[in-house]
């Protein structure tokens, strides 16, 4: 991952679906990632399972680290020369990729459509159904709308945007002329921050116990068992193949109650 | 010295309306590069604390050139310090100031025959004000920043228009004393 | 004080024993100096590197334009026994060449390619010592040389408006 | 969901959003004035801040791509739209529906914009700087969760204002500074966390990473990111405000909470040299995380306060 970068320049399309994925991944409140994982919290804060919640929430928290990390590296960043005659993603891989990005936009600003199946569902098995009011879910202890967020967030970035568009306008710099205390840096890879990106983490646990060594060791012996049976038992002679046949057949029939009545 | 390039000496009209606000708040919040390139960079810090309070002016450090609105070239500017400065000036975001300090930029100062330090800053990049004092003290650097606002209010600060519109004679000159600006060697690929 | 001095003397003593010093000098009270040929240099210096002058402080280079030569002055430096040794030796200043030390003194390579870029000194075996190190772009002699103006130099490369005023005189005065 | 009902709402967020700006900039001129105070100088006015954002807005800055525009836009869109549900005093956008999920992932929506285009400038510095904000959010995010849930589970309302009205019922003794002690004080130290103030200041450190994520800003785009700090500020104390002290029943009352809140703080990192990154991350697992667990379970299970 850290050879790549900057593709954003190349594939843009590709950035922008893999955009809405880990906003919907992350549970950020446009996509369809959240509803679910405000159902989820609803009904979790609402039993009050405490180490079910923090183990959730730093699940959410981190698995929005997680997914931030492939965005940085891979399409953000600076673009290396070699990359620079990438061209975009076929047209018959970008469709069903748009049609997707656009159904979890979809469903993460109408929920109700599809939640109103599941309803269906829930109540046909005798479950109480979600309780759902025009676009509104209400949970065990909230009520969430989504279409309203998702508007105040288009009102929200539509002030942004006036407030861009009528302040001077800014002069477009390539992507090399960054600030590096005024040095002088020619190669893009070493302006490219990418490989071990979230260190302080790891050193957070780098002298905890070593469970790969120990993993390792444990594939090895079953690897040993394996050699082990196949060289006893499976020497591949016609006669012992037809001996096990026979044996196991013999089994089988003794264990099904038939040779014996 | 290249004769071809003639100096534009009277700058464009500068256009009504918008400025006059935007300049009120440009002269009241004006954000100073940290890069000491000299030795009078030590009176800095006097400006900044108690005694002097920098902040009284609005102004204060900020630590990147796209951020800053004054580069204040402190002292004597050897070649190589220069070519960052250039840099880092043209990274700056406009309408963006120059203040120098000391005779060195004037003259060269004290390292007038040295065959590393540049004698005149003003063929390379515009100054907006001298501060004078080999080594300014405080109160004069205070003062100094002063007359940068009040030079603001009255839209004399125009260095970044003279080195747009000059920016041929300007180059030229970068390119006869330093050979080239961007270095590209064993230290710098 | 006195263990210094009869430290010293005996150090003194031991290397001129064992190489022909061409002559002594004490520029500090902590300090002692040695002039060797060029020759032997290098032996003197390996032997004061196993007698504990393990760390090589600097090399700089004087130029006696008068009497046309270069001399090469090592400081070397003795975490144990506080005294600085300088060891010092003189080279023809037409074509300056000398062997290069980073066999004993390893830290010498960027000594040597300083030396070369402000004097011009030649240093066989080091391969880089012909490199640019600190001057960008430098396209004149070596500016350290006596032999150098700096004035003239820094006047064409670095030009100065003549100021029409003359601030000589009073202001009230026109 | 009919159409006056989401205007009303949009009208009364929009007057929220100019009373957050109007209120936060000039308070952080007055905190700027109060540690200029301690170190024994003047500081600058008081409007000072103002001046700041417009003169930086006045800027000619630049661009790095589509990216670093898009970006910024859809930082100050979210933290806008944040901002737009917080209920002040009687002033809530949309009555029952502002619930406390909303703040915490609405107000990530903004920090994944900045994120973004901050790495898309392409520079080294501003990644290093958003992986260490990033990483400091988790750092602070989880013990505060793991608090709300308690008050949740209690009140059985996850909803802002619903959660301020209970606390107002019986006056000072049933705001949950008074009921859960342990949970104020994480909520704070979480609220340093969330501020970025000094101790915990190493995703913006000048020194280090020349302002960490700010580094290729100028112009425009930094008076809008600035914007959006006086937001987030707002958004992280008038969360603090409802949660613990109770939300307020008329304006003087915020006001004066949310001064003294802020002012605290600010004082507090006046005291604190910036922390390193794997100090803060040890901090916030330390000891916020076993209180926060030890003050949900009183709640939950003790059901103490």
């Amino acid at each position: 991952m850290s050879e790549l970068g900057g593709l954003i320049h190349r594939m843009p399309i590709t950035y922008l679906v893999y955009l809405i994925a880990i906003i919907s991944m992350a549970g950020i409140p446009p996509m369809a990632g959240f509803i679910s994982k405000w159902m989820i919290f609803q009904s979790m804060v609402g039993k009050g399972m405490i180490f079910v919640a923090t183990a959730a929430f730093f699940g959410s928290i981190g698995s929005f680290l997680y997914v931030f990390r492939p965005l940085s590296a891979v399409f953000l960043g600076q673009l290396s020369t070699k990359h620079k005659k990438l061209k975009e993603a076929p047209v018959l891989m970008i469709i069903p990729m748009i049609i997707l990005s656009l159904a979890t936009v979809l469903y993460g600003v109408v929920p109700n459509m599809v939640l109103k199946i599941f309803s269906g569902i829930e109540t046909s098995i005798g479950m109480k159904g979600l309780q759902l009011a025009g676009t509104q879910i209400s949970g065990t202890n909230g009520i969430l709308d989504p279409t309203i967020i998702a508007i105040m967030f288009g009102f929200g970035f539509v002030i942004a945007l006036v407030l861009f568009l009528i302040h001077p306008k800014s002069r477009k710099v390539e992507l090399m002329d960054t600030y590096t205390a005024s040095e002088f840096i020619w190669t893009p890879e070493l302006l490219h921050y990418a490989s071990n990106f979230y260190a302080p983490f790891e050193r957070l646990y780098e002298n905890a116990p070593d469970t790969e060594k120990w993993y390792g060791a444990l594939i090895k012996k079953i690897e040993e068992l394996g050699q082990f049976v196949s060289y006893s038992l499976f020497s591949y002679k016609p006669s012992t193949i037809i001996f096990y046949i026979m044996t196991m057949l013999i089994g089988l029939l003794v264990w099904g109650g038939v040779l014996w009545i | 010295m290249s004769k071809e390039i003639k100096k534009v000496e009277k700058p464009e009209k500068i256009k009504k309306g918008w400025d006059g606000i935007s300049n009120y708040f440009r002269a009241n919040s004006i954000w100073m590069l940290m890069y000491c390139t000299g030795c009078c960079a030590i009176e800095l810090p006097q400006a900044m604390t108690s005694r002097y309070d920098m902040e009284r002016l609005g102004m204060g450090p900020m630590a990147t050139p796209r951020q800053a609105d004054v580069i204040l070239v402190t002292g004597y500017l050897s070649v190589k310090t220069l070519r960052r400065v250039i840099y880092a000036y043209e990274q700056m975001s406009e309408p963006k100031y120059l203040v120098a300090f000391g005779p060195c930029a004037i003259n060269g100062g004290i390292y007038y025959d040295s065959h590393a330090v540049i004698k005149q800053l003003d063929q390379y990049l515009p100054i907006d004000i001298y501060i004078a004092g080999c080594m300014p003290k405080p109160e004069a650097v205070m003062n100094g920043f002063k007359d940068l606002i009040e030079m603001i209010k009255s839209k004399k600060a125009t260095g970044w228009r003279k080195y747009r519109d000059n920016n041929a004679w300007y180059k030229a000159n970068q390119i006869h004393a330093l050979g080239e600006v961007r270095i590209k060697d064993e230290f710098h690929e | 004080m006195n263990s210094m001095n009869n430290n010293v003397a005996d150090l003194v003593k031991d290397v001129e024993a064992r190489f022909n010093v061409l002559s002594v000098d004490y520029p500090k009270d902590d300090q002692v100096s040695f002039d060797f040929d060029n020759r032997d240099l290098h032996s003197a210096l390996s032997y004061l590197r196993s007698a504990g002058w393990i760390q090589l402080s600097i090399l700089s280079c004087i130029d006696w334009i008068d009497e046309n030569e270069f001399q090469l002055v090592y400081i070397i430096f003795n975490w144990e026994n506080p005294i600085r040794i300088q060891v010092r030796t003189r080279i023809d200043r037409k074509e300056a060449k000398f062997r290069t030390i980073t066999s004993i003194y390893p830290g010498a390579k960027y000594y040597e390619r300083d030396v070369h870029e402000f004097f011009g000194v030649e240093f066989e075996g080091n391969p880089d010592s012909n490199k640019q190190l600190f001057l960008e772009n430098w396209d004149d002699m070596p500016p350290l040389r006596k032999d150098f103006d700096s004035i003239a130099y820094s006047d064409s490369k670095y030009p100065k408006r003549e100021y029409k005023t003359d601030f000589s005189k009073k202001a009230g005065d026109k | 969901m009919d159409i006056n009902y989401i205007l009303t709402g949009m009208l009364t967020g929009f007057g929220v959003l100019v009373f957050a700006f109007v209120w936060q900039t000039s308070l952080s001129g007055i905190t700027r004035k109060v540690v200029g105070r301690f170190h024994k100088r003047y500081g600058p006015k008081w409007y000072q801040e103002f001046r700041d954002i417009f003169k930086a807005m006045s800027k000619r800055g630049i661009t790095h791509g589509w990216v670093y525009d898009f970006g910024v836009m859809m930082a100050l869109g979210g933290i806008m739209a944040t901002v737009m549900f917080m209920p002040v005093v009687t002033f809530v956008a949309f009555g029952q529906l502002d619930n406390f999920f909303i703040y915490v992932y609405l107000f990530a929506v903004g920090m994944l914009g900045m994120a973004m285009s901050a790495v898309g400038s392409g520079n080294p510095l501003a990644g290093i700087g958003v992986m260490r904000a990033l990483t400091q959010m988790v750092g602070y995010e989880v013990p505060f969760m793991v608090i709300v849930l308690a008050i949740i589970f209690r009140d059985g309302t996850s909803s802002l204002s619903g959660i301020a009205a209970i606390q107002q019922t019986g006056g000072i003794l049933t705001w949950n500074l008074v009921k859960m002690p342990i949970g104020t004080i994480v909520g704070f130290i979480c609220l340093l966390g969330m501020l970025g103030k000094k101790p915990f200041e190493t995703f913006i450190a000048p020194a280090e990473i020349a302002s960490g994520p700010m580094v290729e800003y100028g112009g425009k785009q930094l008076g809008m990111l600035m914007i959006m700090h006086q937001f987030a500020t707002f958004i992280e104390i008038s969360l603090f405000i409802n949660l613990f002290l109770g939300g307020a029943t008329n304006i003087v009352f915020f006001i004066i909470k949310y001064m003294i809140i802020y002012i605290l703080a600010s004082l507090i990192s006046q005291a604190f040299g910036r922390f390193k990154i794997d100090q803060v991350i040890k901090y916030f697992y330390r000891w916020p995380i076993v209180l926060a667990i030890l003050q949900a379970g009183l709640v939950v299970w003790g059901r103490i306060g």
